[in-house]
């Protein structure tokens, strides 16, 4: 047994440290947040062409075969440093839906562009309110065509595809590869609590689409877990740098003449932040293991990850601010930017009721397995 | 123990109502209260028309002096006119802070004459004032202060920074807490003024909020000049004047912020969750609930608050529990109703968002409401310590 | 409109608060905790003797008339001071079912025993687990003879009437008044959390019985309304013993040279205990308000002054334990007291998720009418 | 990342499989694992048995050196022995003490001729160990120690009296800390010794508990006497000492307490919410997924921290983490387990209270788990200025 991440995992770490904390700065990331641009294409690109985006991916299709617990430690590092990228649009959902779901046709074309960052990939579940549930799909699948409305959809006004859970002729829920170019398609920016990633409505009206094989919902839903157990590793190194940010103003900062960080008001506000930080990484790890590992552990495991890094990032978000005071509020520094963020990873993926159900329906199949 | 109005009660709530039936607009169904006290031309031109109104019709000060244009009424009908005025959007920020707190302070120290000149003006809303207390270095600790105020003659020079200064653009007047005495400890060598925010010298920037709105201002003073006419108590007694300002701030009848327990209960009306409707799920229904204690759990302990005031009892800091559960119960509310949206609460489009994105905005202003005009934890300070009689910080 | 007690109500409490502090001793209350004796009888008569157990009852029935008010009055200080006799069964559940329901025979002839505490009653609605429920009244009467099992009954075993919700032969759930001397009822002493209240398990086989007119389940509602409001100021009263206590700890044990009071993990954490206690207590004045006027306000008052004041009761007497440290879980102190107690008064009318349900159903008529 | 045994691992782990089936009972479902320090005599005999047999098969004291009947194994394999050992009814709480603080201090401070002496016997169970820290008067403050050692020739003379000495009365030797030296500051000035607990002048008191138990004593001494040769450490470095055992203390692996998850679960499956099963009651369902990540939350933490050790980094008070989780979550459980009771959670008949009253007895022993071995605000503490650099608490 081994519970921390391999010598080469650790220098992938630092490598990523260093970029990011050259690149995704607070400059960089304010422009997507002003919104003169939806992501920064030039950091995209950079980060393409280091691998990154084929981490998880096979070589045979272009990837660097580094195995998912590769791309967990880069997850921890694009948190922590909100890095304005459709990262997880394209890597954990719509390459992780065409390795899992994909026709090999779909995998040779489209596996090797995404790698190189040459495509973007969205996936598109979400019909408005709600979280994840195949009788909320109401798109539609007929003839090789597609119609419906999805929203929000991450990324969906930057992808070239989108992959679509819709219900085929016979009433099954399937996903749906779209080209973005394709006539018919109507996306619509919308407005979040996150400027700084993008969300689209996505209007399918009548638009040409492959089906991809297999059952549809089956796939969303193992894409989904995976997805959330690298959405927790975003999120514990958001609450990490938050946490990092918290206790290095509580020394420097100064109030009736002593750091801030001597009270126990400060002190134990931020252990508290710590210790949900650990649990929600430990979590985390976990759900790491169990994505590569076979035995059914996923379900159980994603859904922990989920929950609990949802948490401890929105505690770590929200107190970092009430440490910081007054100009913890202001549009000028960070803080916000995290909390925004956090709030944002909290939802993306399906709301913290519904993982939090997830856990149990999966404590009870273990228990009756 | 009587929740029900005496005749009296009854009477003057239904010449509260009259009065704003004919003068205010009811409030939207899930509009929040506009509360904010930075307000743009035509609505500050609408709240001053308001206020003249209100001020002719006898209601405001209610429990002022007659001599100022008050009623000398019980503090409880005050509540009466807030339980009224709730149902109608009325932008009441602006005069907040000038009447209660900036008058109530000049009531204590300044002279007749300038009472004269400046209350009746105040009550009417022609005049707005602002106050002038935190600094950028000073943070929680208000007696802080590094504004030097230097006497020459008859006139002081005003030199330094505050911030967090709401109104201050359209703030006729001020008062403000300056350093006089650099040379003597912290809470000494303050001195207190009241002054013409438009005197020369005065440069007032917005601060953008991480909500993007701007309720506060940075206030820079360069060589002001204040007459000596216009301190308020002794030198180096400013500190002493200041307290009697933030009393007067946590008597100040908060509202309830929106959304709150009725916004989330008409948003689980709209909505279902997992095929169920919200209204059915379980957890929603035991959320529900415990916001509702909270927030009837305050209202009852304001009135308890009045009745004190009317037996001539003086409330205490219990006035500070208001704040300390109002700003936590609203970043709750905000972001549990989002979570029961799924992905899509993170949405603020007003077509798309429930209740025209009350929830999505409130949840980027909460943070703000936890930490202006007292931290959570500074509060928990003043409850164990004035309240509970514990000791203060260790202080070095 | 007025918020607080009138003066005779406050020298009600003067008079209570003196009382209690002489004879509701440390001493005496364990007397009970060992089980020495189911409850205390002296105290008991003396409480008779003053009247306090007709408050609330109208003097044509031989009691004092001073309303429901002053009955919360007295049930403060009774909480506060841990009394250790069955003032609530008796005057909050039986004496209220009675005037709710009994037949002017019944009031006329038990009314005045109750007041002059000659009689000692109690209202058996539980048959084991559950929250309150016409769905789970299986017990029966028929022919005027009720069989069925009860528990837990609080002070089953020390009642001399119990006031028994059972099924008639149509069906319909009704109050059954039973004579406790009678053939054919099996008392059984229950060990629970807090030993200082009595609590039994009654089994009744075939033992005759007189049936209250009316609807059996409406009135049950009604008494545990006000049943809720009048614990709540019990739980409130036990809430600022535990705050009181706490304090005056905080300030005279030192530890690291200093009170500890001084510390913030302590001050905000009794603060916090404060904010608690206070909105309590007022939901608390608002149901006692609630239960005298007209206009159909009690069942939500109620519901919001038992929720509220049985999370307020738990927190103050958990954190006064904390708050005293090591010597705060020894026997020879009193706080564990104050947390049985606390514990026993949030579960006796059922348990606060069921109560939080009914604040929602009422929120629900309310907006509905 | 790897949770799956190495072949090392595996093989170990059948091995200790094997040991515990011919050796142990498994534990009943539901019954809580027996962790009391203070047992029965027959407990006591049956404890002293196993330790025999476990010692015997060379299964205590894993990773101490060989030269003491170690393994020099790597920590992980520690782990495996407890995860195997939870599913048998073992009273470990005995000898925790002993070996996990009181032998790992005489290690690092006594002579060779001594740990030949004591080592053995402890790790065979034949000698049990208890220490000796705690005073009334100190509380938190560990360093507040007043029992006094006067020194005359080579022997000390000890008067005074510790608390909170769990398994003192069937302990043979202890561990304690006393002041040599009244007139330094605090933490100079302490002396650290072991000593014989049957040696006269000493009176041993069982602490009753809230809950009823007594998992403590208190330990009185009159002109106790210590040989000079028993003494650990230098005179007047009885701090640094102590400090030693300390971290041994947080590094001891904290069992789950129970009711856990769990339990809770259990607990839903055999009873219904107002007419439905409480497995389908959503907010149950909440309650059970928040305590699930908790715990499973802290159990990867610890094998985090026994990872860092296998790879010789030290792991710190990261492990404080473990009891400030599960104190909370003990006494938040068993509240929620007796409210979904309804009133009948109150009762503690083990025929009537599902799974023989283990909510309600955990109730009653959950405030001591919050204090006792230090208090969650000493644990916070801990966390804030140890793991995260923030400074001290200022000292008067």
């Amino acid at each position: 047994m081994n519970f921390d991440f391999s010598e080469e995992q650790h220098q992938l770490r630092d490598q990523a440290r260093r970029f990011l904390t050259e690149h995704s700065t607070s400059k960089r990331i304010r422009q997507v947040l002003d919104g003169v641009a939806p992501y920064d294409r030039a950091m995209w690109q950079e980060i393409a062409a280091m691998g990154w985006l084929g981490a998880a991916v096979p070589e045979e299709y272009g990837g660097a075969g580094l195995g998912h617990i590769g791309l967990c430690v880069l997850a921890e590092e694009l948190g922590r440093s909100l890095a304005p990228v459709p990262f997880s649009s394209s890597v954990y959902l719509a390459t992780e839906a065409l390795l899992i779901a994909g026709s090999e046709a779909q995998k040779e074309e489209l596996l090797p562009k995404l790698v190189a960052g040459e495509v973007i990939g969205a996936l598109a579940w979400a019909e408005g309110n709600g979280n994840p549930n195949p009788k909320r799909i109401m798109a539609r699948v007929s003839g090789g065509r597609l119609s419906g409305v999805k929203w929000p959809v991450p990324d969906g006004g930057i992808a070239d595809i989108v992959i679509v859970a819709a219900r085929d002729d016979s009433d099954r829920v399937v996903l749906a590869l779209v080209r973005m170019g394709a006539s018919g398609v109507h996306p619509e920016a919308l407005e979040t609590v996150d400027p700084t990633r993008e969300q689209a409505k996505l209007t399918f009206d009548n638009v040409p689409c492959e089906v991809l094989p297999g059952d549809g919902w089956a796939a969303l839903d193992q894409v989904l877990d995976r997805a959330a157990v690298l959405t927790a590793f975003e999120q514990v190194g958001l609450a990490q740098m938050c946490l990092d940010t918290a206790v290095a103003f509580a020394m420097e900062r100064h109030a009736f003449g002593r750091p801030i960080g001597s009270f126990q008001a400060i002190k134990h506000k931020l252990a508290d932040v710590y210790v949900a930080t650990e649990l929600a990484r430990s979590n985390a790890y976990y759900g790491a293991w169990a994505m590569t590992a076979s035995g059914g552990e996923l379900p159980l495991a994603a859904a922990s990850a989920r929950v609990s890094a949802t948490d401890a990032a929105w505690l770590a978000a929200k107190e970092n601010i009430q440490t910081h005071g007054g100009i913890g509020f202001t549009w000028e520094m960070d803080c916000h930017l995290y909390y925004r963020r956090a709030k944002l990873l909290g939802l993306t993926l399906g709301s913290n009721p519904w993982w939090k159900d997830r856990v149990v329906s999966a404590l009870e199949s273990r228990n009756a397995a | 123990m009587d929740f029900d109005d005496t005749a009296e009660e009854a009477a003057f709530r239904a010449e509260v109502k009259s009065f704003l039936a004919t003068n205010a607009e009811p409030k939207k169904r899930g509009a929040p209260p506009s509360r904010s006290r930075n307000v743009g031309p035509e609505e500050l031109a609408r709240a001053k028309k308001f206020q003249a109104a209100k001020a002719a019709a006898g209601l405001v000060g209610l429990t002022w002096a007659k001599a100022w244009g008050g009623r000398e009424a019980a503090p409880i009908f005050q509540v009466i006119y807030n339980q009224e005025e709730e149902a109608y959007a009325i932008p009441r920020g602006v005069f907040e802070i000038g009447l209660g707190m900036c008058i109530p302070t000049m009531m204590a120290y300044a002279t007749p004459d300038q009472l004269k000149r400046f209350v009746g003006p105040a009550l009417r809303g022609e005049e707005v004032w602002c106050q002038l207390f935190s600094e950028p270095s000073g943070g929680s600790d208000v007696a802080a202060v590094r504004t030097r105020a230097e006497k020459n003659g008859d006139t002081w020079t005003i030199n330094g920074q505050k911030i967090w200064t709401s109104g201050a653009q359209f703030s006729d007047f001020g008062i403000m807490v300056t350093r006089s005495d650099p040379t003597v400890p912290k809470h000494m060598g303050l001195t207190f003024f009241f002054l013409d925010m438009k005197s020369p010298g005065i440069e007032i920037r917005p601060i953008k909020q991480a909500s993007g709105a701007s309720h506060f201002n940075e206030v820079f003073f360069t060589d002001v000049k204040i007459p000596d006419s216009q301190r308020l108590g002794a030198v180096g007694q400013g500190w002493r004047v200041s307290l009697t300002t933030l009393m007067n701030e946590r008597l100040a009848i908060g509202d309830t912020p929106r959304p709150d327990v009725e916004d989330l209960l008409d948003l689980c009306r709209q909505i279902d969750l997992d095929g169920e409707p919200a209204m059915q799920n379980v957890a929603a229904r035991e959320k529900i609930a415990d916001m509702h204690v909270r927030s009837q759990g305050l209202k009852y302990t304001r009135f308890r608050t009045m009745t004190a005031l009317s037996r001539g009892q003086t409330p205490g800091p219990e006035s500070s529990i208001g704040k300390l559960v109002n700003a936590a119960k609203l970043q709750d509310i905000a972001s549990y109703g989002m979570d029961l949206l799924g992905s899509a609460g993170m949405v603020m489009n007003k077509d798309l968002a429930p209740m025209n994105a009350m929830f999505q905005e409130a949840l980027l202003g909460a943070p703000a409401s936890r930490i202006a005009g007292g931290t959570d934890e500074i509060l928990r300070n003043i409850i164990a310590e004035r309240v509970l009689g514990l000791p203060g910080d260790i202080r070095v």
